[in-house]
């Protein structure tokens, strides 16, 4: 069984995403199995044209794309935050598997995260 | 008196809804940060006349979002400079 | 043209946890740059930690209470920590550090710690208050 | 006869702030009264700002990260604030004031600087971990 | 005209709600007219009854009870947060004024705070 | 699996209901902190088992609620240590 992180905020506002997405790398790295889930405003974050040099800030898009490659399990995010922010997944950065937020999704992890 | 409102929080958040419902017809609305992300909201309904940030959309991938008058960190501070009265949310 | 109007900036908001300093400096340069001046720059609440000392980001990563102290000096702008705010959150500068006995101090110039006074004569002045909060 | 159960608290909400490092400490001495050990405190986020040594709070308010150390100290607990959250929001130790050239360190013993890996060992054991987080 | 300092969070779990009454009690230190406005989970701060003393932080009650003494012009509270939180008038702590949550009442202030 | 959520926020917040959407009728919740508010907001419908804590039941003037079971730090520990899986929202 894997930890789920879960991602409810929107980018580049707060460290909270940042924070949670490199608790997901550390898990990865020390071959602890690990999911994101990415819900609320937190789906933006997989927007495909983020450009956030005028912000000072590095781009987390790169990070999330990447994530699958330092071995994060699952990218998951949540169909109904999709709809409400208008995010087609042909508009989504890849890699991503859409899924309802349901007890039974969360059940499927023995340790959730929510920063 | 025309009061700008600057909001920086993400439109679920219950001081975004404080803030739209603080507005007169003749305010100016202004989104920063997070804010920004409620132009692609489904649930949100802007007053027409709002400004957004464009750092802040460049940087969540809101660019050329037809909905919004873009304005840059100049723009800002004219209309804050021209505003008799602002309030940040 | 502009110089009837002057901002004093409130920062709420702490770097590496809210946007607050990134957008407040960037509008800081834009105002000068448009000949506007700035009253004063008034941290408040969690925002006192952008007048840290001792922020050590990653190299590739914009060290925000140093980026904001060259801003201030450069431009001649009083900047001033609520005290209330930064003794409780571990912001001393030399005086408070040898009055509450500590070991060191941590604030960064040209940061003053001040009262809520600074920011009441900034609301009774002529000059335009903005707030730059966190993001909740 | 608890023995079998072994709590991490994790600490992401700063004191002075959010009310997490109180019902933090409040659980942590409950748990131990029960005959519960409690495996390693870790801050993250802005809760590393628990960890500073700095914090002057009003004589009449509790001085929390002074509160946690002599618990952490009384109940030989190991503590660590994740050095990430910690050098970019201003808490150093002397090695870390060394290798970035500052004037003061400024962590509470017995807090440590280490990395998240202290946390992925929790998830990893039998330990149960709990989240103490901000309010929003 | 006076300045108008907004609580929009519940007591005790953030500092916020103390430091935006500190604020307000600063005007009125300076002579400057200040009111505060509870809305929201704000209007919590006004519940009578509170009794912190468990959490090791001070009551709230007394400075909110304490403030017209200390020269703040109004303890003003949104009539719908009210009902939101089920507080009845008799329920509050005494010297409030309950009004509606809207931009004719906002215009009463030339400053308006809400950290 | 029977999961405690414990939640310390206000419930005004889009993460009240993100926890209340991950409860399954097994679960428990525990309100702390803010969220004792909730047993005050007439627009939030709690789990019938739910529990919040003593001290921030006192803090807010709200204790002697009926509708929930009032815990002390000591409660909470024992639920913690019953739980199969926590998560603290």
């Amino acid at each position: 069984m894997s930890v789920l992180v879960i991602i409810d905020q929107a980018p580049y506002g707060s460290w909270r995403g940042r924070e949670s997405l490199d608790m997901a790398l550390s898990l990865a790295a020390f071959d602890q199995p690990a999911s994101l889930l990415f819900t609320g405003p937190g789906v933006n974050w997989l927007r495909a044209g983020q450009e956030p040099a005028g912000l000072s800030q590095k781009a987390v898009e790169r990070n999330v794309s990447a994530a699958p490659i330092f071995g994060i399990e699952e990218l998951l995010v949540d169909r109904q935050s999709l709809a409400k922010y208008q995010l087609e997944p042909s508009a989504l950065i890849a890699g991503t598997s859409t899924v309802d937020y349901t007890p039974e999704l969360l059940a499927n992890y023995y340790h959730v995260v929510c920063l | 008196m025309k009061t700008l409102h600057i909001v920086n929080k993400s439109p679920d958040q219950a001081r975004f809804g404080r803030c739209l419902a603080a507005l007169e017809a003749s305010d100016q609305l202004l989104l920063t940060e997070n804010a920004v992300i409620a132009l692609a909201d489904a649930g949100i309904v802007l007053p027409s006349e709002n400004y957004a940030l464009a750092a802040d959309l460049e940087a969540r991938g809101l660019a050329g979002r037809p909905t919004t008058t873009v304005i840059d960190y100049p723009g800002m501070v004219r209309l804050t400079a021209d505003a008799d009265r602002i309030i940040c949310w | 043209m502009h110089s009837q109007t002057a901002f004093t900036l409130v920062i709420t908001g702490a770097p590496y946890s809210t946007q607050a300093p990134q957008t407040a400096l960037a509008f800081a340069k834009a105002a000068l740059a448009q000949g506007y001046s700035i009253d004063r720059v008034f941290l408040y609440g969690d925002g006192v930690h952008l007048s840290s000392a001792l922020a050590a980001p990653p190299s590739d990563e914009t060290n925000w209470p140093k980026a904001w102290a060259e801003f201030l000096q450069g431009n001649d702008i009083p900047a001033v920590a609520c005290i209330a705010s930064a003794l409780r959150r571990g912001i001393l500068n030399n005086e408070e550090q040898a009055r509450y006995q500590r070991n060191a101090s941590n604030i960064i110039e040209p940061f003053e710690l001040l009262g809520l006074g600074e920011w009441v004569e900034s609301i009774a002045s002529t000059s335009k208050t903005l707030y730059f909060h966190g993001d909740h």
